[in-house]
């Protein structure tokens, strides 16, 4: 039990660890934007892991409405990312 | 907060305001920001008559307010604050007077007049200042209020000049700083007190105290001009001639100086400073300025210049009398702040009466000088002869209690032959300017004649105050022995400093 | 009242020099002077007066030699005033001149009535920068150098005085007037500082630089009030600052009669060496303030007939005072106007005044002073009867000067001038017989007499035997070594005084080049040494002559 | 009381959603709210000056799933700090933006940020930390973005990759903490970690990310040009206010929540990259050509003032020492902001008047706007740390704390940063001089020079003058 507990948290872990790594080292903005994106859901996987509170038991919910807040706030940023690198390339096309 | 607690912070608030809403006034409403000017200065110097009279009576006055834990901004008013506070005074309703005669058409009136009475006033507190803190923040203010007025002509030297100014002020600042942190650290909160406070520290501080010391003579010493400090202030002559006298006779040089005998004598206190072995150091760095300082004036050939070197070397008298143990060398030190205020403020005033009037800016353009401007070389001569230490002028009281010192101190040995020495290179550099301005025959033209001779020599706004000036020296001199004469004053501040 | 007129003394003076800018104000300066005058007549010896708040707090006071000094001063200082003013010269009308004149003049009469160190040390230094301006006056490139070299003597004398001073005052624990002063000993130090400061201005020699280009250059007037009042500043510094007694130890006394004899000496030799009579005048004062310096140090060295010595000094300082006053003011008036009979006589009588004639104040001077020094110091009197000799011969030199250089033609003198001068031959030719009997004066006798003989003798020779020994053309060469030495160091002494000419633009020079500098320095001692390298061989002879008979005057007695 | 802690967020938020929707009105819209806001904020500070810590629970859910607001001195200080600049800077940008379409674009955002900037600095557990953050962050680069150049969408596009890193790492770090203590509550918190390895790595997590978006030297380099190419309000705000939020929270966590696990080595970590940004920082600023980007350095170089009182503090024991120590901080916080503010309007003025920012070509520009020049050169006052400055007393308090621990090193980072600050203030003062044509009067665009002017002075006399209620505050909470 404990055992896959902690693989789920490290699998996030590890996660986090490859979307960083595109974050960090790659140029193209789509790759980085997608890497931090990565990096979010590992970090969503870790904490549902912690809401897990054993067979029979409800999850906490804590952790679920962090990372519901988490999901939303995460594709607004993505999507304002998104719009601004629409008008760059525009502004560019058009210069 | 009756009028006891009021006072000082009347005395500063006197010349801060009206600089204040000068900043905002209208550049052409120049009737009202003359009378602006001029209502705080003699506002101030009432207020200091009333602070002359209280504190000669024992009475205390003293403003303070709390600006953090252990950080108090005190504004308190003893003898030698109030000596100080006087000289600015005075000297500044005078520089008033002279700047608005001499800035008639000049542009950013307003801008100028702000920052020379935010000039004066941040002199006035730093005369007042309670405690090192209160006095590192004046200190401070002075360097910000005095660039401006260094860089007013917007010419490339005058911003150059400026920049050195503001390297070497800044620079001292920082130290000035950084040893007042330091002793604060160590001593706590450090009140400026007739006799000291430091000596009761345990001896294992010693070695810091000698290391502060340090740092608050450099920092002060910029300021004070001792030498190899002094380079930024041959360089800030470019300045209007109202600010040259501002800089070397009423703030900033004196801000120095005035600095240095506080620290010696209200922080460390004499005796203590003498144990520690820190006055001698103090005494050659001054005689080796004196000496210096004259000579350079010696091959100056710009007027100015020459006069910058000369303050160098008077300068430094005071530091000279401070790092005379005893009570006579004390008296020396202190009523030169006053005299060298007094006398050198009239040689700058008639240096740019030249310039301003026929566009004289060098030693070797005074021939006959004296027919067409009698009145004001006369001044410049009476100064002159001050600085030279001819008697009845100012000048020679100092050098005559300083000598008088020496020997009591037992340091006769070297402070005597520097007085003579100086003296001799003072009269090897005024008394050729002298000759020149009385005896040459004037040229068939002055280099630029901008005010033709009319009733008077010049402007009259431009000659009252060297005229006035003068006379000042010369009564400093004549009744020195008069009560409430800056002497007198020095003689009360030196008996409360040695409790005598 | 009194006390009102002790400061106006010296104030109205000052005061009117304010005034003295304004055109036709010619008058004024006499004026000024009348007030001395009038305190000596009314002032009783003793007014004193403490004024604490002026100064370092003075006290201003006439006493006996006050009063004395005070007499002759305002006296000469009158009539010089009266002199310029009538003569109708530039210098009469230039207010520079007039303002010049009267502050020297206020400083002569502070310095008189000052009874503390500082209101003397005022007056001192007023009179001595103020006599700058006198000297420099008609800023002409010579005079402009003599002045200079003045000044720096004289400013270098101030200083050696204030550190003197500020001494005395610390041991005598900032006591500053004369009277407290009185038993303070003397340091070593000090009395060198106070022997120096003053022979500057008493131009003892090798402090005399000053002297000779001063005089040439001065307005004749300026310079009779140099050599017969001012100079006498010195003396009455050393009797202020070293009162005979026990605070100034007797060994100083000697030292200060050996150096009078030495100026003595040399003032004659310098004298009979001159061929301008101006000069020789000057160093004939010289050797006169040698006298009154040994005098002073044989009152010092036996404090006891100290006051007698004293006296004599007031009298012989007096008498010198008005007798050399009178010789330049004559001398004025020969060089303004020719020289005509009545000035010849005039200038005659007052050289053998100088030369202490019998029934002259200068016999009556000298038997003064020998009387009061025969039982202390009979050296002294041998050395007072070799200077009347030296005098007198010094005086036939002047008078043969005056002829051998005579301008042709005679143009008309101003009256007022000349009656100046007249009333103070006639004050002088009378004076004697008011102050002492007849007998008193009858001395003398020998010495002068014999320096006539040789004089004329020496004329006789030089007239006939070569008009090159007349002095007219031609230098000796035996003395220029003597003299190119001397020429060096004034020259040396110049330099330096101008250094901060040298310094000044030294920038201008550093950019003509470097080499300009020793070539405008060799300039200048060439015309030093061509000026002052002037002397005939007949002042060879005159000097041969007369130290021999010195010495064998010497021995005789 | 307490409900003021709400208003203080809804109160903006309003004004947001209404300036959205009615575009046409929303410069009067946001005028209101700005006061309103303002007021509320100045509440609050009595509130928390008289009464001490307030907390208040939304719709009274406890903490966890509910919303806890709570504000204690240093919070409270700088709520009003942010209100008062993002007041003048309203007043500033209804003037700045001078086409209708632009005010209606701004202000939304511009509200929405200032509610995000108060919910930070009430919320109380970290996951609202994390929300608010990216909230802030986002509005930030929207309005960055405004700037409408490719260089200002470029910068802003940068701005937003790195924020979003930031509080990505900052999520991970919370999930940790909530892993291994399973509460986010900070009060709670401060309780409950130990020297452990997860709390270890939460923090590190967390205050990385932290720095990143508070731009602590070398995490700076997005700084410059996203700040430098903003619309002056915004850079203005930007540098005030959002990274000193970033920096608020490194703080809170360092010296509230996890006190304990605070080592001198890491301490001095944040103190060297402190050094570091004051020097590089100042270097950069004096050899700029362009004012703004001098201003934005000078942002890098007075962060690193902040990050020097770190290892003082770890270093210092409980005391008075250390309580005037943490004022110290918090007014040089405060004076920059108000400085730094004021700096960016004034340059703003200057760009707009003669359409560039280069100092070389500022002759005359400084002598047609005495009053600008004049804020500026305030500003530069209180950037250098000259008295009477808020800036002096804080450095005094800097260099005292080195003395009394004996960390020499920072005394001397912190005198040469100051004459570097010098260096770079008083190369552009000196353009103000000669004699160029000068107005008659010396204010001469009112609406905007106002509020730069009092922006400057509140920062220089406001502060220096009369900073010592701070350190009272300091006492209350924390």
């Amino acid at each position: 039990m404990l055992t896959a507990h902690w693989l789920y948290v490290m699998t996030g872990c590890l996660i986090v660890a490859l979307g960083l790594r595109t974050a960090l080292l790659h140029t193209l903005l789509l790759h980085r934007l997608i890497g931090i994106n990565v990096m979010g859901a590992g970090v969503f996987l870790v904490l549902i892991t912690v809401a897990y509170r054993g067979p029979g038991l409800a999850p906490d919910p804590v952790p679920h409405a962090l990372v519901l807040t988490g999901i939303v706030v995460a594709v607004s940023a993505t999507a304002l990312a998104l719009a601004l690198a629409r008008r760059l390339t525009a502004e560019q096309d058009h210069g | 907060m009756n009028f006891d607690t009021a006072l000082p912070l009347l005395v500063v608030a006197s010349s801060l305001l009206p600089g204040l809403v000068i900043f905002f006034l209208r550049e052409d409403s120049h009737r009202l920001r003359t009378l602006l000017n001029l209502a705080g200065a003699g506002v101030k110097v009432v207020l200091v008559g009333v602070m002359i009279w209280g504190v000669f009576h024992q009475h205390s006055y003293q403003t303070s307010w709390s600006l953090a834990p252990g950080l108090e901004l005190v504004l308190h008013a003893d003898t030698l604050s109030v000596l100080f506070v006087s000289l600015s005074t005075v000297l500044w309703l005078v520089t008033t007077v002279y700047a608005i005669g001499y800035l008639e058409k000049s542009p950013h009136r307003s801008r100028f007049f702000g920052f020379f009475s935010l000039c004066v006033s941040a002199t006035i507190g730093l005369a007042l200042a309670g405690n090192l803190f209160t006095f590192v923040i004046f200190y401070e203010l002075l360097t910000l209020a005095t660039y401006p007025l260094v860089a007013h002509r917007g010419t490339p030297e005058a911003l150059r000049g400026a920049r050195i100014y503001l390297a070497y002020t800044l620079g001292g600042g920082a130290l000035l700083l950084v040893g007042a942190v330091w002793l604060q650290v160590i001593a706590g909160p450090t009140a400026f007190i007739e006799g000291g406070v430091l000596s009761q520290l345990p001896a294992e501080y010693h070695g810091q105290l000698k290391v502060i010391f340090l740092l608050l003579m450099i920092g002060l010493g910029v300021k004070a001009a001792l030498v190899p400090l002094h380079g930024w202030l041959p360089q800030a002559m470019v300045a209007p001639a109202p600010v040259s006298a501002l800089l070397h006779a009423v703030a900033v040089v004196k801000a120095g100086a005035f600095g240095i005998v506080r620290v010696v004598y209200d922080v460390y206190g004499v005796n203590f400073t003498s144990e520690l072995g820190l006055l001698a150091g103090l005494g050659i760095a001054a005689a080796i300025t004196i000496v210096y300082g004259s000579m350079k004036a010696l091959s100056q050939d710009n007027l100015k210049k020459r006069l910058a070197y000369s303050t160098v070397s008077q300068v430094s008298y005071i530091a000279l009398g401070t790092a005379i143990l005893g009570p006579v060398g004390t008296i020396g030190g202190i009523v030169h702040l006053v005299h060298q205020g007094i006398m050198k403020i009239t040689l700058f005033f008639a240096a740019g009466n030249y310039a301003e009037t026929l566009g004289i800016h060098k030693v070797s353009e005074m021939n006959g000088v004296g027919q067409r401007m009698p009145a004001t070389t006369l001044a410049f001569s009476i100064a002159a002869l001050g600085m030279i230490g001819i008697p009845p002028v100012a000048g020679f009281i100092s050098k005559w209690y300083l000598g008088l010192g020496a020997i009591e101190a037992g340091v006769a040995g070297w402070v005597m032959p520097v007085l003579i020495i100086s003296s001799l290179l003072n009269a090897a550099y005024f008394l050729p300017v002298l000759y020149r301005a009385w005896f040459c025959q004037p040229g068939p033209a002055w280099p630029a004649e901008h005010i033709p001779a009319a009733r008077y020599e010049t402007a009259g706004a431009l000659l009252w105050p060297p005229v006035v000036t003068a006379g000042l020296a010369l009564a400093a001199g004549l009744f020195a022995a008069a009560p409430y004469s800056p002497l007198e004053w020095a003689d009360l501040i030196a008996r409360r400093e040695y409790g005598l | 009242m009194n006390s009102a007129m002790l400061l106006m003394i010296w104030l109205l003076p000052l005061l009117l020099a304010t005034l003295a800018g304004q055109r036709h104000a010619r008058w004024l300066v006499p004026l000024a002077a009348l007030l001395g005058l009038l305190a000596v007549a009314v002032l009783p010896v003793g007014t004193t007066v403490s004024l604490p708040w002026l100064l370092l707090g003075s006290e201003l006071g006439i006493d006996e030699t006050g009063r004395v000094f005070l007499g002759f001063s305002s006296l000469l200082w009158l009539l010089a005033a009266v002199y310029i003013a009538g003569s109708r010269e530039a210098i009469a009308d230039s207010g520079r001149f007039r303002t010049f004149f009267l502050l020297a003049m206020a400083g002569n009469f502070a310095l008189i009535v000052a009874q503390d160190m500082v209101s003397f040390y005022f007056g001192f230094a007023l009179m001595g920068l103020s006599a700058y301006g006198l000297i420099a006056h008609t800023s002409s490139r010579r005079a402009r150098r003599a002045a200079r070299t003045y000044l720096a003597w004289t400013i270098a004398g101030e200083l050696l005085l204030f550190t003197a001073m500020v001494i005395l005052a610390a041991s005598g624990a900032g006591a500053l007037t004369f009277d407290a002063l009185q038993s303070i000993p003397r340091s070593p130090l000090t009395v060198i500082l106070l022997i120096v400061g003053f022979g500057i201005k008493l131009a003892l020699p090798l402090l005399h630089w000053w002297l000779p280009p001063a005089y040439a250059v001065t307005p004749v007037a300026a310079v009779a009030l140099f050599s017969g009042v001012m100079i006498k500043a010195g003396l009455l510094g050393w009797l202020r600052f070293l009162p005979p007694g026990d605070a100034t130890p007797a060994a100083w006394g000697t030292v200060l009669i050996l150096i009078g004899a030495a100026t003595v000496v040399f003032g004659v030799v310098a004298g009979l060496l001159q061929r301008r009579p101006r000069l020789l005048l000057g160093y004939s004062s010289i050797s006169k303030m040698g006298v009154l310096t040994s005098g002073l140090g044989a009152a010092l060295a036996f404090p006891l007939s100290a006051p007698g010595i004293v006296a004599a000094l007031l009298v012989y300082a007096t008498h010198h005072a008005l007798a050399k006053t009178a010789l330049f003011l004559g001398l004025g008036l020969v060089e303004r106007g020719g020289l005509r009979l009545s000035l010849l006589i005039g200038l005659g009588f007052l050289a053998l005044v100088l030369a202490g004639a019998p029934l002259t104040s200068g016999a009556l001077a000298k038997s003064a002073l020998s009387d009061s020094l025969s039982q202390s110091a009979p050296v002294l009197v041998t050395l007072l009867a070799a200077s009347t000799l030296a005098t007198t011969l010094l005086m036939v030199r002047f008078m043969f000067l005056l002829w051998s250089r005579r301008r042709r033609g005679i143009t008309p003198l101003p009256r007022v001038p000349v009656s100046a001068w007249l009333c103070l031959v006639a004050l002088i030719t009378v004076l004697p017989f008011l102050l002492a009997g007849i007998d008193r004066l009858i001395i003398n006798l020998i010495p002068v007499s014999i320096g006539l003989l040789l004089g004329l003798l020496v004329i006789l020779m030089g007239v006939r035997f070569s008009p090159y020994l007349s002095g007219r053309r031609k230098r000796a060469r035996t003395h220029a070594l003597l003299f190119q030495i001397r020429s060096a160091l004034s020259h040396a002494l110049r330099t330096a005084h101008s250094t901060n000419e040298l310094w000044g633009n030294a920038r201008a020079r550093a950019i003509a080049g470097p080499h300009r500098i020793p070539s405008e320095w060799l300039a200048r001692l060439q015309r030093r040494h061509t000026e002052s390298a002037r002397q005939p061989l007949t002042g060879a002879l005159w000097l041969g002559i007369g130290g021999w008979l010195l010495y064998a005057f010497a021995a005789g007695t | 009381m307490a409900e003021t802690l709400i208003w203080l967020v809804a109160v903006p938020l309003a004004g947001a959603v209404a300036a959205l929707l009615l575009p046409r009105q929303s410069t009067p819209i946001v005028s209101v709210t700005a006061v309103a806001a303002s007021l509320v904020a100045g509440t609050l500070l009595y509130a928390v000056s008289e009464q001490g810590r307030l907390s208040y629970e939304i719709g009274g859910w406890s903490a966890g799933l509910g919303i806890s607001l709570r504000a204690d001195g240093l919070s409270a200080l700088l709520l009003m700090m942010t209100a008062l600049v993002a007041l003048a800077t309203s007043v500033y940008a209804a003037a700045y933006f001078n086409k209708a379409a632009d005010r209606a674009r701004f202000w939304p955002l511009w509200l929405l940020l200032w509610t995000s900037l108060n919910a930070l600095l009430l919320s109380g557990d970290l996951f609202n930390l994390y929300v608010t953050l990216e909230l802030l962050g986002l509005s930030a680069v929207a309005l960055a973005s405004l700037g409408g150049k490719t260089a200002a969408v470029q910068a802003a596009l940068r701005y937003l990759l790195v924020g979003l890193l930031g509080s990505m790492m900052f999520l991970a770090g919370v999930s940790l903490i909530y892993a291994g203590y399973g509460t986010l509550d900070l009060s709670t918190l401060a309780g409950v970690v130990a020297a452990e390895p997860v709390a270890w790595t939460a923090l590190a997590l967390m205050t990385a990310g932290l720095l990143l978006k508070t731009a602590l030297f070398p995490l700076h380099f997005w700084l410059p040009p996203a700040h430098a190419s903003a619309p002056a309000p915004v850079s203005a705000v930007l540098s005030a206010l959002v990274v000193k939020a970033a920096f608020y929270l490194v703080l809170r966590l360092w010296l509230d929540v996890f006190a304990d696990l605070v080592t001198p080595a890491a301490a001095n970590v944040l103190g060297i990259l402190g050094a570091g940004a004051i020097i590089w920082g100042s270097w950069r600023a004096l050899r700029t050509e362009r004012l703004k980007v001098l201003a934005a350095y000078s942002t890098v170089a007075q962060l690193g003032y902040l990050f020097l009182f770190f290892p003082l503090l770890q270093a210092l024991p409980p005391g008075p020492a250390r309580d005037s120590a943490v004022g110290g901080l918090v007014i040089l916080a405060l004076t920059h902001g108000f400085a730094k503010a004021g700096l960016f309007l004034a340059i703003g003025i200057i760009q707009q008047r003669c359409g560039h920012d280069n100092i070389r070509e500022l002759d005359g520009t400084a002598q047609r706007l005495p009053a600008t020049t004049f804020a500026i050169a305030l500003g530069g006052v209180a950037l250098i740390g000259l008295p009477p400055s808020g800036a002096f007393l804080g450095k005094w308090q800097l260099i005292a704390a080195s003395f009394a621990t004996g960390q020499w090193l920072w005394i001397l980072v912190t005198i040469a940063g100051s004459l570097l600050a010098a260096a770079y203030v008083f190369r552009v003062l000196g353009h103000a001089f000669g004699h160029q044509p000068y107005p008659q009067r010396p204010v001469t665009m009112a609406r905007e020079e106002w509020p730069a002017l009092i922006l400057t002075a509140m920062a220089v006399l406001g502060l220096g003058l009369a900073g010592a209620p701070v350190w009272d505050l300091m006492e209350i909470g924390a």
